[in-house]
């Protein structure tokens, strides 16, 4: 005879064995499997869905040339998406849900610095070759990892050039306030600007952090025009960044020189903005304006930048290229190994010296990439233009923003 | 000057802040249920009044009038075919009830408007206002002048009007309220409406001032949270009261001890104050 | 011992075998269970017996892995360390406790999810400390292989949940939990008849908090990095409620099936609606508490057996 | 005077303040031991703020009250159970999920430390034993009737083994025929030698029972004797007893 009580018991054990006991899809022969956890709900879920956009248009275009070439047989691109609700302990449980239960061949790393590092030590772990697509701080990649990729150069190469073409350009600037939302990566990069701001000669008047969430930061702001620094130096997510914008349009707080990083390289950036999205100078991994010749299924940038256009009707900005450079680096790595074999596709990510869409593509010894010269833009008449490398400089630096 | 300035920001922030919780505060002290659903209904507003303005080019001013009848009705037909089945139970079984109802509702929004952030850019922009060095941002002044009119709105009807004062009445003391004839049930959905309503209008008028997303609404709800209880439960007076003291202690904060450390003061001094005085700035003691 | 805490211990027993079902994700996800057990036995000694709607569960965990985690730093062995946590968050509960639960109702409630604010921004900005919103690494506990590690973390959790179900037993039959149980029902009268509320109630946080704090920490000497953010959610707070709210309001087995249901109908949901899991969760919910207000343990195998049979 | 030295309580100068509102003015009495004292006085006259005072629920603002030889002014309500200070409650507070039986132990467990839960629950039977209620020893406490739970909470403040009964109109809301069993357990209490202070609207109980009465009003202790004096006192017939009850009292004899 049956407790009453045991009817619960029961009920809610299976309950709990059936999550996990859902048998996984068959792999099929012929498709290779990429794991991807994104933040689709949660605070990052407009970050989630740039990345989904670049790995959905490499897939397209791979499947659209027949599928991936391993030792001649074409396999299909199959990503698998999964929701880590913006919360790191989800996402380590993801990834190793995708390795075990999804037997996804390769995985993508998931948005941001701070979960990427979480979710490395399960690829680690299984030996599954990760590529972040959204990692730069350098505190992933000091676990030296040996299957962990990411193709965000450090922080420091975003603000090393940013500094030298302000002092070059703008020789009265002295003074320098920084404002970082207290999060791993803006953080990360503000310590590398005040870092560079010293040593090349600023004299750093304001330094802090603002909590994330904050939803208004008129009485900082007010601070800071009374410091009256002539370069505004601002880190944070887009929401941020707008937020902070507003108010000091709100404070008429104006200045030589206002940095933002990570929002003006978005495209909604500038366009909620607008006027006062001008002359914001920002840096950032890619830009749509470089003209690299690459070996990668996109080939040109400006075929990338087209594909892009056609699918999306927008210009694609450094995430979303950064996701289907990912692809596009797994690629050639398996094409280059012949083989799915996840040891073999890791030492062909790990000695690859390619030139791409992206850029040209070599990674170090922890596995982050080297070769990269991020650059420097500043937003113009509504576009963002580029100012360094010489390369493929499209204007001049201007000051003044009001 | 420093401190003239974030003098008069605090004074016009608080205002916001009392425009977002007196919805809140409503609800709290009239049905004693803690509205977690509060700060999406915010979030639904702005996107109503960046619709409006978008789509069909409909000031916000005009956006406010059909806001307040449109979510009145949402939030009375809420309370009157969900809440009230539940409304005698314990304080954890609505406030779970009104967790579940804003996890529906959030996600709705992010499926549909996605989780990006928009922002309401009036064309022309108004600009600011500067007398001397201290500014004033126009939108925000016009939106502290809309918030004051509100509230002066909810304050005569809750003073002047027959069902004001019913609802007065249901907070003050239920059992006598209730002895004077007074339909409690109704009294119940219209004071949640009215909490809705005054949420709908709080969100038209944050979508000028701040970018709009789902993502936000938790930020909003956390500000009412705090202000109701600086402030007192329930009062006009007291959400205003809590807004300016919340808005105050974040600018003279941030400015002081560094804006990282202005939310940490400010639940600090929540914290004090339930301790130490938990019928609020102007409350009186009342629900538990 | 009554037949509803033996089957507790049966069902806790039974979930020890899981490693003989599954591979490493069936035992991160156990991991997690176990976890998740002990957060809703812990809330149900304040939340359940004593009728304390508490929200700080997300700030004894979050405490918990960051002393552990600072701890593990220095060198100080995993067993150590989190017997330190234990007595520390033990200790400042209690403290914390005979101030806070001053409060009722709605009051303390706001109290308790406010602490949980207030220490995440607390370890956010002690920097030098803490590594702030960088996030705080910690050193890897062992090298050993993939499914040595997660039998180690699964079981040293398990082993966690095993000693709060025990407490958490014992209190419930002795003259503590006689004494909560009369808090909740009248806390007036109880101090009438010589009961030392505030004393019973700062034991019973204290309690509360203890075992969440080193699940806190157990858990990030298994993740290895964590952030405040992360480990201050506020869902920690909130799923427990939830669970205790599904399986049983005051019931230890109960909350325990709550626990497990919940993250059954989680990790289903959370997989087949990737886009509106929260919102299908939500509804889930509602239809819960809606008609099921007692909880699953309301619930009689002779009404179900009765209902199959007329199906 | 003899009975001072029998003194178990004594108020001298207590005042309670709430807010503006003056509960208590400068009230000083006490009560000796086997006595049973009628407390009476308008409704609002701070007859259970004294109560509560003494308990230590709502603490004196000034004064200082005395139990047993012991200054309590600052004892907090537990403490001040386990003193042996009881009381019953004008609106009754019993543990509603709980059986009869398991609140009276409830009582005997916590208001003496040491005590351990099988002489608790043994105690428990003989005092529903003796206000009746053994029958419905197992039933839950929030299906008893009124006078029940009336009987309930004595036989709580019974099990606290009191040296002090404060009785907050245990009488309020009973028929007559319940009112008379209420009075005879009462006596019965007061043969034990309990010290007994009552509140009470009744006055023939309070004739009744108490062997002296004292007469709040507005805060004020306005009479304190032998209850044959009170209730001629002028100032107490103004105050509480009206006009008609002393010329009904005049008339009987």
């Amino acid at each position: 005879m049956f407790h009453p009580r045991f009817g619960c018991v029961s009920a809610s054990l299976l309950l709990a064995l059936a999550s996990f006991a859902v048998p996984s899809p068959a792999s099929a022969e012929d498709v290779i499997r990429f794991g991807a956890p994104l933040p689709i709900t949660g605070p990052l879920a407009p970050e989630a869905a740039a990345q989904q956009m670049g790995y959905n248009l490499w897939a397209e275009e791979a499947n659209k040339a027949g599928g991936i070439n391993v030792g001649g047989k074409k396999y299909k691109v199959e990503i698998v998406y999964g929701d880590y609700q913006s919360n790191t302990p989800r996402s380590v449980q993801i990834t190793e849900q995708m390795i075990t239960q999804d037997n996804v061949n390769f995985m993508f790393g998931p948005f941001g610095s701070g979960a990427a590092k979480a979710a490395s030590t399960i690829s680690e772990k299984y030996k599954v070759p990760t590529i972040a697509a959204s990692a730069s701080s350098s505190q992933v990649y000091d676990q030296n990892y040996k299957y962990l990729f990411g193709t965000f150069t450090p922080n420091d190469t975003l603000t090393t050039p940013l500094t030298g073409i302000i002092k070059a350009k703008a020789p009265d600037v002295k003074k320098v306030a920084i404002l970082a939302r207290n999060d791993l990566f803006p953080l990360a990069i503000a310590q590398e600007m005040e870092k560079s701001a010293k040593a090349n000669g600023f004299e750093v008047v304001y330094f802090e952090k603002y909590a994330i969430n904050t939803l208004d930061h008129s009485a900082t702001l007010s601070q800071i025009k009374s410091l009256a620094p002539q370069w505004i130096f601002v880190t944070g997510y887009i929401n941020d960044l707008l937020l902070i914008r507003k108010q000091m349009t709100d404070q008429q707080m104006k200045a030589p020189v206002v940095t933002m990083i990570a929002g003006p390289a978005y495209q909604t950036f500038i366009e909620t903005a607008g006027q006062s999205a001008e002359n914001i100078s920002s840096a950032s991994w890619w830009h749509p304006a470089e003209q690299y010749d690459g070996k990668d299924i996109f080939g040109k940038t400006s075929n990338f930048v087209k594909l892009f256009k056609a699918k999306y009707n927008s210009d694609p900005d450094y995430a979303q290229a950064s996701a289907a450079a990912s692809g596009a680096l797994f690629q050639m790595a398996i094409e280059k190994a012949g083989s799915l074999d996840r040891d073999k596709v890791r030492d062909a990510l790990a000695s690859l010296d390619v030139m791409t869409f992206w850029g040209p593509v070599k990674f170090g010894s922890n596995g982050q990439i080297n070769s990269l010269e991020p650059p420097v833009f500043q937003i113009q008449n509504a576009k963002p233009v580029v100012l360094y490398p010489d390369a493929i400089k499209q204007g001049e630096f201007k000051l003044g923003v009001n | 000057m420093l401190a003239v300035q974030v003098l008069i920001n605090a004074l016009v922030l608080g205002c916001l802040y009392a425009c977002i919780a007196i919805g809140f505060s409503l609800v709290w002290g009239v049905l004693n249920v803690i509205n977690l659903i509060h700060g999406s209904f915010i979030v639904l507003g702005a996107y109503l009044a960046w619709g409006a303005y978008q789509w069909a080019h409909i000031s916000p001013w005009y956006a406010l009038l059909f806001a307040a009848p449109l979510f009145f009705g949402f939030g009375y037909l809420l309370q009157r075919l969900l809440l009230n089945r539940v409304i005698s139970a314990p304080v954890l079984v609505t406030l779970t009830l009104t967790f579940g109802l804003d996890l529906i509702l959030n996600n709705a929004m992010i499926y549909y408007f996605k989780a990006d952030y928009r922002k309401l850019t009036l064309s022309p922009p108004t600009g600011s206002i500067s007398l001397f060095d201290v500014v004033v941002p126009v939108d925000r002044l016009i939106a502290t002048a809309s918030a004051l009119a509100l509230t002066g709105l909810l304050y005569l009807l809750l003073r002047r009007s027959k069902v004001g004062r019913a609802i007065v009445a249901v907070r003050l003391d239920r059992d006598a309220a209730v002895l004077m004839g007074v339909d409690v049930k109704s009294i119940y959905a219209v004071a949640f409406g009215l909490g809705a309503a005054l949420a709908g209008c709080a969100g038209v008028l944050m979508a000028l001032i701040f970018p709009i997303s789902p993502l936000t609404s938790s930020a909003y709800l956390g500000k009412a949270f705090v202000v109701c209880v600086l402030g007192g439960l329930g009062s006009v007076s007291g959400a205003l009261a809590g807004g300016l003291l919340l808005a105050l202690v974040e600018g003279i904060g941030s400015v002081y001890l560094g804006p990282a450390h202005a939310t940490t003061l400010s639940f600090v001094l929540l914290i004090v104050f339930l301790v130490a005085r938990p019928q609020g700035l102007l409350g009186r003691k009342g629900f538990e | 011992m009554t037949r509803a805490n033996f089957a507790l211990l049966i069902l806790i027993v039974i979930v020890a075998s899981l490693p003989l079902f599954g591979g490493a994700y069936a035992l991160r996800v156990g991991t997690l269970a176990c976890m998740y057990a002990i957060f809703a036995l812990s809330w149900n000694v304040v939340g359940g017996f004593a009728g304390y709607p508490s929200f700080a569960t997300a700030a004894s965990f979050g405490l918990g892995a960051y002393v552990t985690g600072i701890l593990l730093n220095n060198g100080v062995p995993l067993p150590a360390a989190l017997a330190g946590t234990f007595i520390a968050l033990f200790l400042g509960a209690v403290a914390l406790g005979a101030v806070l639960l001053r409060l009722r109702g709605h009051y303390f409630a706001i109290a308790s999810l406010s602490l949980v604010e207030v220490f995440r921004e607390l370890i956010n900005n002690a920097t030098d400390l803490t590594g702030g919103g960088m996030g705080l690494n910690i050193p890897l506990a062992s090298s050993s292989g993939i499914l040595a590690d997660a039998m180690f973390f699964f079981y040293a959790m398990w082993g966690l949940l095993v000693l709060t179900a025990l407490v958490v037993i014992v209190v419930s039959v002795s003259k503590l939990g006689f004494g909560l149980s009369c808090i909740r029902q009248n806390e007036t009268a109880a101090n009438m008849v010589g009961l030392n509320t505030t004393l019973y109630k700062s034991i019973a946080f204290g309690l509360s908090a203890c075992f969440v704090g080193t699940a806190g920490g157990l858990y990030a000497a298994w993740v290895h990095y964590i952030d405040p953010s992360d480990v201050f959610d506020i869902l920690y707070s909130v799923k427990p409620i939830v669970m205790a709210l599904m399986g049983g309001l005051g019931s230890p087995l109960g909350v325990v099936c709550g626990a497990f249901l919940y993250l059954g109908l989680e990790e289903v949901v959370w997989r087949n609606y990737i886009q509106i899991h929260s919102g299908v969760l939500g509804v889930l919910i509602i239809v819960l508490l809606l008609f099921l207000p007692h909880g699953l343990i309301s619930l009689r195998w002779a009404m179900v057996w009765r209902k199959v049979k007329h199906a | 005077m003899p009975e001072m030295q029998h003194e178990i309580l004594h108020l001298s100068n207590v005042s309670r303040n709430f807010g503006g509102l003056r509960a208590l003015r400068d009230v000083s009495i006490s009560v000796s031991k086997g006595e049973v004292l009628g407390l009476i006085g308008p409704n609002g006259a701070g007859k259970t703020t004294l109560v509560n005072t003494v308990c230590g629920v709502t603490p004196a603002s000034a004064g200082v009250v005395t139990f047993d030889g012991r200054d309590i002014t600052r004892v907090k309500t537990y403490q001040a159970a386990r003193l042996g200070l009881s009381r019953t409650f004008q609106i009754v507070q019993p543990f509603a999920e709980f059986s009869a039986l398991d609140n009276v132990a409830a009582a005997a467990l916590f208001s003496q430390p040491g005590e351990s839960w099988k002489s608790a629950r043994l105690e428990a039977r003989t005092h529903l034993a003796f206000v009746g209620l053994e029958a419905q020893a197992d039933q839950c406490a929030a299906t008893l009737t009124l006078a029940m739970r009336k009987r309930l909470e004595l036989a709580k403040a019974l099990a606290m083994k009191p040296k002090l009964l404060f009785l907050d109109e245990v009488n309020a809301g009973l028929n007559s025929i319940e009112v008379e069993r209420a009075t005879k357990l009462i006596h019965q209490l007061a043969a034990r030698g309990i010290t007994i202070v009552m509140i009470e609207h009744l006055m023939k109980v309070v004739l009744n029972v108490c062997t002296r009465i004292a007469v709040l009003h507005n805060g004020e202790l306005i009479a304190d004797g032998a209850p044959r004096d009170v209730i001629k006192n002028q100032a107490v017939v103004d105050a509480y007893l009206g006009q008609q009850y002393a010329q009904r009292n005049a008339a009987r004899g």
